[in-house]
């Protein structure tokens, strides 16, 4: 018999269609973490919305979470159109799927602004550093003198989406790696649990056009270069914490999430605050020199207060639920407003 | 510009017939003068109209406003300007041109006049002085100088000063300060001008009764509260002229009007945002979820929001979008009015597109479609453009008072759980896309549901009718033929046409939006001075219904007036009806100024004689 | 689909004239078999084209290899498939049902037929089998088991085993590696066919001499090609399915075409921008500077672009747009054809604009237009769109060589310092928008002019003749409608439309672009099996010359036939002919395929009944 | 009579039409400054192009160097309209002017990409923190809790100019105060100097909607909170070099521009390295945290090469003056590409 969650749902009620990306596709690993991820969680599917901009990685949300709502949108627009839409019923958790194309090309506008208003929304940039289903461009996240088929040397810095981030006062970013998928999964169930946007740059590699072994984004050098910030453990309940194995007091830092969750993070190499933003600022330049793939939990910021709580809407029933006598106003009203005018 | 001399009525005096035009520097705070110098007069019971005729500027530029004086209502701009108040050194020369002959120029005196003319009367205002001695602050020196142009005015043309304190009174929302401070100021003018001036021109007021049960009202101000009304719950915006106030004053407004009476909190949300793309995207996605949902803007932001709403047509969702219209090509007249994104929006997106279209004519229609918008887009689950214009949405309107909503919101073919449940059980098969009805509007969930089917992937590539990836030729079309029967069934759901004919017409109008008070008074001039008759239709929907075919096949020749180059809504209408497209004839003009009726009138005049 | 006995040839033989469909997963290779197979028809005489129907996907997606041979010529796409090869499990149904009845199955023999048909012949091929021997690489293995249905086809059906190693000569560039082991393969499966495989079908090749003096280019490689003839000098693009390779393609010839001669530099610079509306604004900026500047890009792309080409149409500044259209609305069937972005074109921004439309048939007039595009837009100071589509730009072509530009470069009005200093001399005021030759195009200066009075101020609101900033109505009505002269007088200046006529023509056809093919077919058909002569005349260029006027007026009725589902071209013309466009009637489908001649003329025969 | 330069042309020669901003606005004054720029520095009108978006600060343009060719664009989309056209003629000097709205808003993407190319420009962002043209609504810049008229108190955290040009690493980086011209015309002088993006984040305050001393943007607020990074002066010839007054070796750093002109930065508080770019994001940092307006060259880095040499283009004439036979390839060439055909 299958195995089945809190809410009795089997891991198949979280299944999306059968993918059509290429097999080995970083973005096939991500779609699995986070089907396991609001499995485990034991989320409802319907309590997830799931969006997208345009690319191979847009198209995940199409192959996970088929009793969600999704709505795959514009390159580069998901997070307007998430934006919008998530207001339609605050109880609802997103999640955005993007690329490297996707948000750091036409999309950075958007990208930075959905930052700036700390939308709560679990944002994956799928990051491959080239552009998939256009065939193999460049990205603004390619490498400097990455070597593509027809598109000769690209010359220019890469975007790093994690300091993008962090410029933008990010409240959640983290870097992580398809090739190392129990890391995402973590980071993706923190993320669900964040008030506020949370930025996940996962390093997704395209094994049709950027998987050599030289660049960056390919599961060769992920796995060859992989540096943790931490190790990682999720409790959706504070009272759960046990510290498991070998993490003992000291050596640990808890987060405690706006709902009460925790994230725990054990320190591997040096013990890492990851509400300093500018420690933040100053692991990914450590990181960049030392040319390591650093991942975990870069930067986080619980108190900032997110988007849809400026709004303080009525929280007694979801906001597309809201009857007609509650948005309409009274007759007696338009007397009052003629009389406003002159 | 077209001298014409006024014709005088009885004794010489010219009673409540007569244009004024106020040049200002912009920046001055002479908007409050002027609207003043309206206000008042409005309410001595006198149909009047004011338009601002302003540069893309915040200060130091030229400004007009005109106020249009009509007992007999006729409110259109008018080309001749009876009186004309110069305040700005920079145009004085012009200003004083524009007078028509017999008319009158106030001045102030501190400017030196380039030009005397002797077949109008000239009246100087001495504004420093009296600024001075107004013991106004300093920084409001420049500002308050404006009232003496209301004093002096007043005391030569006859406003009543009770009418005027009311207007400063409204103005200054009752704070006492201000309104003293101006409204001492007007009447050392008007003063002043009893005591050193000597009437020698015919313009009069006289009160009348013929703006009781009237308000005045910009369109913008009309279309927030006519989409609060609508029960708006998600705005997009991004600030552009002339569409910024509209949001900006629903802003105003929603602490007002959209309390939730149960919760007491408010139940707008209105973000702005980074650009164009990302308010009709937020926008989009609130529709999406089942929000009543809006984004307002004008030129460049219509253009760049053609992807999004391409992606609304296919997928289905609905939104409201204001088209508040300016002078374009390009960044073209930012602050003047046209009507020129009507073909642009009508083909909005790559591919085969269509628009729901609807055209106030005022800040009385501004505020019904403002709440009828969101009835048709969550109908036809389409978004819906509201084609207003700079003319409609910042001027003050005389109007009939606001109407609260005759109907019950129509939120469209939503399933719940509960409805979902039903069909079930019923065994009818649910399809985000299939056309259960035969009227080619499909069935919509929306986020939150949370019946285990009720779930399916929006997108902006082929589905079939199961919302699912498709790239079957088949499907692809019998979606779109459905999508476009959407269309089809609008043009009878959408407002029908205006029609006003008269015995004997020669020929018939179509006009549309701000144009109607020139058409109303050409029809007038044509049928008075000319002996001409003319049917009228005032269109206030596209796509074009039935009634507007009739009209066409009703009459042999029919002049299309239009505020643009290239007569872009007879183009829709050649469209319409191709076996009787040669019958129509543009007459179109987009200067960036609103038409008048003498143009409109000469115009076909002069066509009818080719 | 509809089913329809091919008539046979004699003694049962059908020679030349058939289609072959290749039904495989995207992302194996099999294209280049698929290119093998249709160069080596090429190569033997006979005309052949092949034509992709492939998904909006990378790898394991059924995709669709359709290859047409005419011995006549007709070279559109077939509804009709004679030989279907069927290598994909997915698919393998259909495809064996899309045998027209006397037709051809080849499969892969490791495929389970869930159907049996006894009115086709069915040849099974051990493409597993095969491939495992071929000694080819386990990574190559699924690549290069595509061979193995060129080895069988080419045996059962006679293609030149020559000329396959010359196709494949071609494709690898010589390199012996690849042709060696890929022949090998083919070998080996003609081999086994021979051996194994008893021809009881109909089907079969004969050399002939039809394709000498023809190439087969794909029009994205020949609008590039045509654009570095024409000089091209900047480029900025985004990459956009089908419009990618068309600068791709560029970028690769960029340092063959286009060393410069005398410092043996490339002068072409192409930018990859970061979206389209940076792409076309780049390509704005360098068409202002005066480089010959263009940009390509599909779909969504134009709709990003509209606001900037606004502008472009508006400060008067030549760039070139290819717009390689593809399925749409939003996002659409993005790896399919569509003829659907044409009114969104002639309607592109907010306010009265216009659009200049080239519109080539094939890759030779891509190529063509390619460098004329160039011409045009310097010569009117505007955007020149060139509308090609996906069938155009991706898919091979049997065209007539590329011819060298006829013509030098029109680089249009442009004045350098001793042209300035030449006017002054001779008392010529020199004002960026002044209309000197009465034609509508001024003259204009670029940077780097130092010529102190060269310089003028580029914006996109409102502007006088020396283009300074204006407000003034008339000065705006001036400038857009000398604008719009421009727009008049491209008519004639643009490529003429070819028209071809017969005797005694019951109809005039109208079409344009990549539908010729089945447009000559159709006609074909008509006169030949239902004895109804036509006349046609292709566009190729918008706005419409005097010769589509006369066409129109000299035909009782005529069908314009166009790949979208709203008829858009037709609108056009409608617009352009109010008085006739009650003769214009619609032949119209947009379902992601191109049109056949078989649908064309049931369509236009079912419409004669009505 | 009129002073002259070494050109000959008094300031007149570089004036444009007559201002219609408001009076007191920053943008005025920095007008002024690039017309004292470029008059000072000897360049003749015609060699510098002038570009801008839409807003008050986009208007700017019109007002200074009518002998200059200029393109006043879209709002949002200087950037992308400066990197096509300067191709025209590599020898020219492209100066940007776009406002907080304009780059930091719709111009976001824009913005991040021209600064990832290194196109060679003097970017100028006359910073108001509000919109001014459209008369006052919040920008992307205005402070958190920024109280205006119309709009109520802006909830989010500004974007910072300078940081965001810094995570996208731009080889120019400066700040400065339109209340404080002689910099900015130093700085103004060296970004023109420099062979790439040259970022100045000009504090350039809304006399009509955003000058109340309590914005960071206001005049009293920049004039109170004002701290120099050093003190500059910059020689257009090395050789030149004087150090003037006070300035003694030692004290002093030369920072020597890809054309061989040199800016001199004089210590004020602390020596500051401006080629180290972790240095000028800390510096950010600590300006914030400390309330100050820190201005001066945060951050310069002269080696890496600009878009406009990766192409390489023929030197000896400019792009756009290039003959046709130099343009198109020979008659003999299309046979060739026949054959390449099939
Ligand atoms: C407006 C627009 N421009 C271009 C495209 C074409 N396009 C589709 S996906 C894509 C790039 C995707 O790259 P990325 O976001 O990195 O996703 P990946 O495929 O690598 O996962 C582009 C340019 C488009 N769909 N829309
Ligand atoms: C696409 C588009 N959207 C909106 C506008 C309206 N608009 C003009 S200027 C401006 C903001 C300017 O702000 P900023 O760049 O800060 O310049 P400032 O006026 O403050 O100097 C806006 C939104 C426009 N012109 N184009
Ligand atoms: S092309 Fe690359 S990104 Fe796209 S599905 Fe294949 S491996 Fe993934
Ligand atoms: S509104 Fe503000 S930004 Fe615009 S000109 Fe006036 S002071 Fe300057
Ligand atoms: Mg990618
Ligand atoms: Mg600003």
């Amino acid at each position: 018999m299958a195995k089945t969650n809190a809410l009795g749902l089997s891991i198949a009620d979280y299944k999306g269609a059968p993918t059509t990306l290429c097999q080995g596709c970083g973005h096939n690993s991500i779609i699995s973490q986070i089907i396991s991820a609001v499995f485990e969680e034991n989320l409802p599917p319907e309590a997830v919305v799931k969006f997208s901009g345009i690319g191979c990685s847009s198209k995940a949300p199409t192959y996970m979470l088929g009793r969600s709502f999704g709505f795959n949108g514009l390159h580069g627009r998901m997070p307007s159109l998430a934006t919008g839409a998530l207001f339609g019923d605050l109880s609802l958790i997103g999640i955005g799927m993007s690329g490297d194309g996707d948000s750091a090309a036409i999309g950075m506008g958007q990208f930075k602004h959905i930052i700036r208003r700390n939308m709560p929304l679990v944002y994956i940039v799928a990051n491959n550093g080239v552009y998939g289903l256009t065939k193999g461009q460049f990205s603004p996240t390619s490498d400097r003198g990455l070597k593509l088929k027809k598109q000769g040397v690209n010359p220019f810095e890469p975007v790093d989406v994690c300091m993008e981030a962090l410029a933008s006062n990010a409240t959640f970013v983290a870097r992580t790696f398809a090739g190392d998928p129990k890391q995402v999964k973590t980071l993706i169930k923190a993320a669900m649990h964040h008030n506020g946007i949370a930025i996940l740059d996962i390093i997704s590699p395209c094994v049709s056009f950027n998987n050599q072994p030289s660049s960056t984004q390919s599961y060769e050098w992920g796995k060859q270069h992989e540096v943790l910030l931490h190790e990682m453990q999720f409790h959706p309940d504070a009272k759960e914490i046990q510290l498991h194995g070998e993490m003992k007091p000291g050596e640990v830092r808890e987060v405690t999430m706006h709902d009460g969750s925790v994230l725990v993070l054990k320190q591997v190499e040096r013990d890492y605050d990851p509400t300093d933003r500018f420690a933040a600022i100053r692991a990914l330049e450590e990181a960049k020199e030392k040319h390591i793939l650093l991942t975990g939990l870069l930067h986080i910021d619980t108190e900032r207060p997110s988007l849809t709580e400026l709004y303080e809407l009525p929280d007694d029933t979801p906001f597309n639920r809201m009857p007609q006598d509650r948005l309409r106003p009274a007759p007696e009203s338009i007397q009052t407003i003629n009389d406003l005018m002159f | 510009m077209a001298k014409q001399t006024q014709p005088a009525s009885q004794n010489g005096a010219v009673v409540n017939d007569f244009s004024i035009t106020v040049s200002t520097i912009n920046g001055t705070g002479s908007q409050t003068s002027n609207l003043t110098i309206t206000r008042a007069i409005f309410k001595m019971g006198i149909p009047v109209q004011g338009k601002n005729i302003f540069p893309s500027n915040i200060q130091g530029m030229p400004t007009w406003y005109t106020i249009r004086i009509s007992k007999e209502g006729f409110l259109a701009r008018r080309e001749e300007h009876e009186i004309v108040i110069a305040m700005n050194p920079a145009t004085i020369k012009d200003d004083i041109e524009d007078v028509m002959p017999g008319g009158v120029l106030f001045y102030a005196d501190h400017l030196k006049l380039p030009i005397q003319r002797d077949d109008i009367t000239m009246y100087p205002m001495p504004v420093k002085k009296l600024a001075r001695q107004s013991g106004a602050p300093t920084k409001l020196r420049d500002y308050v100088a404006n009232m003496v142009y209301v004093g002096v005015l007043a005391e030569i043309i006859g406003i009543d000063m009770d009418k005027i304190h009311a207007a400063l009174d409204f103005h200054f929302k009752g704070k006492e300060g201000p309104i003293n401070l101006n409204y001492g100021l007007i009447e050392t003018a008007a003063q002043w001008a009893k005591e050193n001036l000597e009437k020698k021109d015919p313009y009069r007021l006289e009160p009348m009764d013929a703006t009781k049960g009237y308000i005045m009202a910009d369109g913008n101000t009309a279309a927030a509260l006519g989409a609060l009304y609508g029960g708006v719950q998600f705005v997009g915006w991004y600030p552009i002229t002339p569409a910024s106030s509209l949001v900006e004053t629903m802003n105003q407004y929603i602490p007002k009007l959209r309390k939730d009476p149960k919760t007491g909190k408010n139940t707008v949300v209105s973000v702005q945002a980074e650009d164009e793309l990302a308010a009709v995207g937020m926008t989009i996605g609130a529709g999406w979820a089942g929000l009543r949902s809006m984004t307002s803007t004008s030129g460049a932001g219509i253009s760049l929001m053609g992807e999004f709403l391409g992606l609304a047509y296919y997928a289905e969702v609905p939104i409201v979008v204001w088209d508040v219209q300016r002078g374009a090509p390009s960044t073209g007249l930012p602050t003047r009015v046209m009507q020129g994104d009507i073909t642009q929006v009508a083909f909005i997106s790559q591919g085969d597109t269509d628009a729901i279209m609807l055209i106030p004519k005022d800040a009385q229609e501004a505020f019904e479609f403002g709440w009828r918008a969101f009835d048709y887009a969550e109908r036809l689950q389409t978004p819906v453009f509201v084609m207003s214009d700079l003319d409609i949405g910042q001027n003050q309107w005389m109007v009939k008072p606001f109407e609260y909503p005759t109907e019950p919101m129509d939120r469209g073919k939503i399933l719940w759980e509960e409805d979902l449940e039903q069909w079930e059980k019923e065994g009818k098969a649910w399809g985000r896309y299939l056309d259960v009805d035969g009227d080619g509007v499909p069935y919509r969930t929306v986020i939150g549901n949370k019946h285990p089917k009720a779930a399916y992937f929006t997108r902006g590539t082929g589905h079939d009718e199961f919302a699912r990836y498709s790239e079957d030729p088949e499907v692809w079309t019998r979606v779109l033929k459905r999508i476009k029967k959407k269309f089809e069934n609008a043009r009878e759901m959408l407002p029908k046409p205006e029609i006003g004919t008269m015995e004997g017409a020669s020929f018939g109008i179509i006009s549309f939006g701000s144009n109607d008070p020139a058409i109303q008074e050409a029809r007038h001039y044509l049928k008075e001075e000319k002996g001409i008759a003319t049917d009228y239709l005032r269109l206030r929907a596209y796509p074009f219904s039935q009634e507007v075919k009739d009209f066409i096949a009703s009459h042999d020749k029919l002049y299309v007036v239009e505020m643009n180059r290239d007569g872009q809504m007879r183009q829709l209408l050649q469209l319409d009806v191709p076996d009787m497209a040669d019958k129509l004839f543009s007459v179109a003009k987009g200067d960036g100024l609103p038409l008048t009726a003498r143009w409109i009138m000469n115009t076909i005049l002069e066509m009818e004689e080719e």
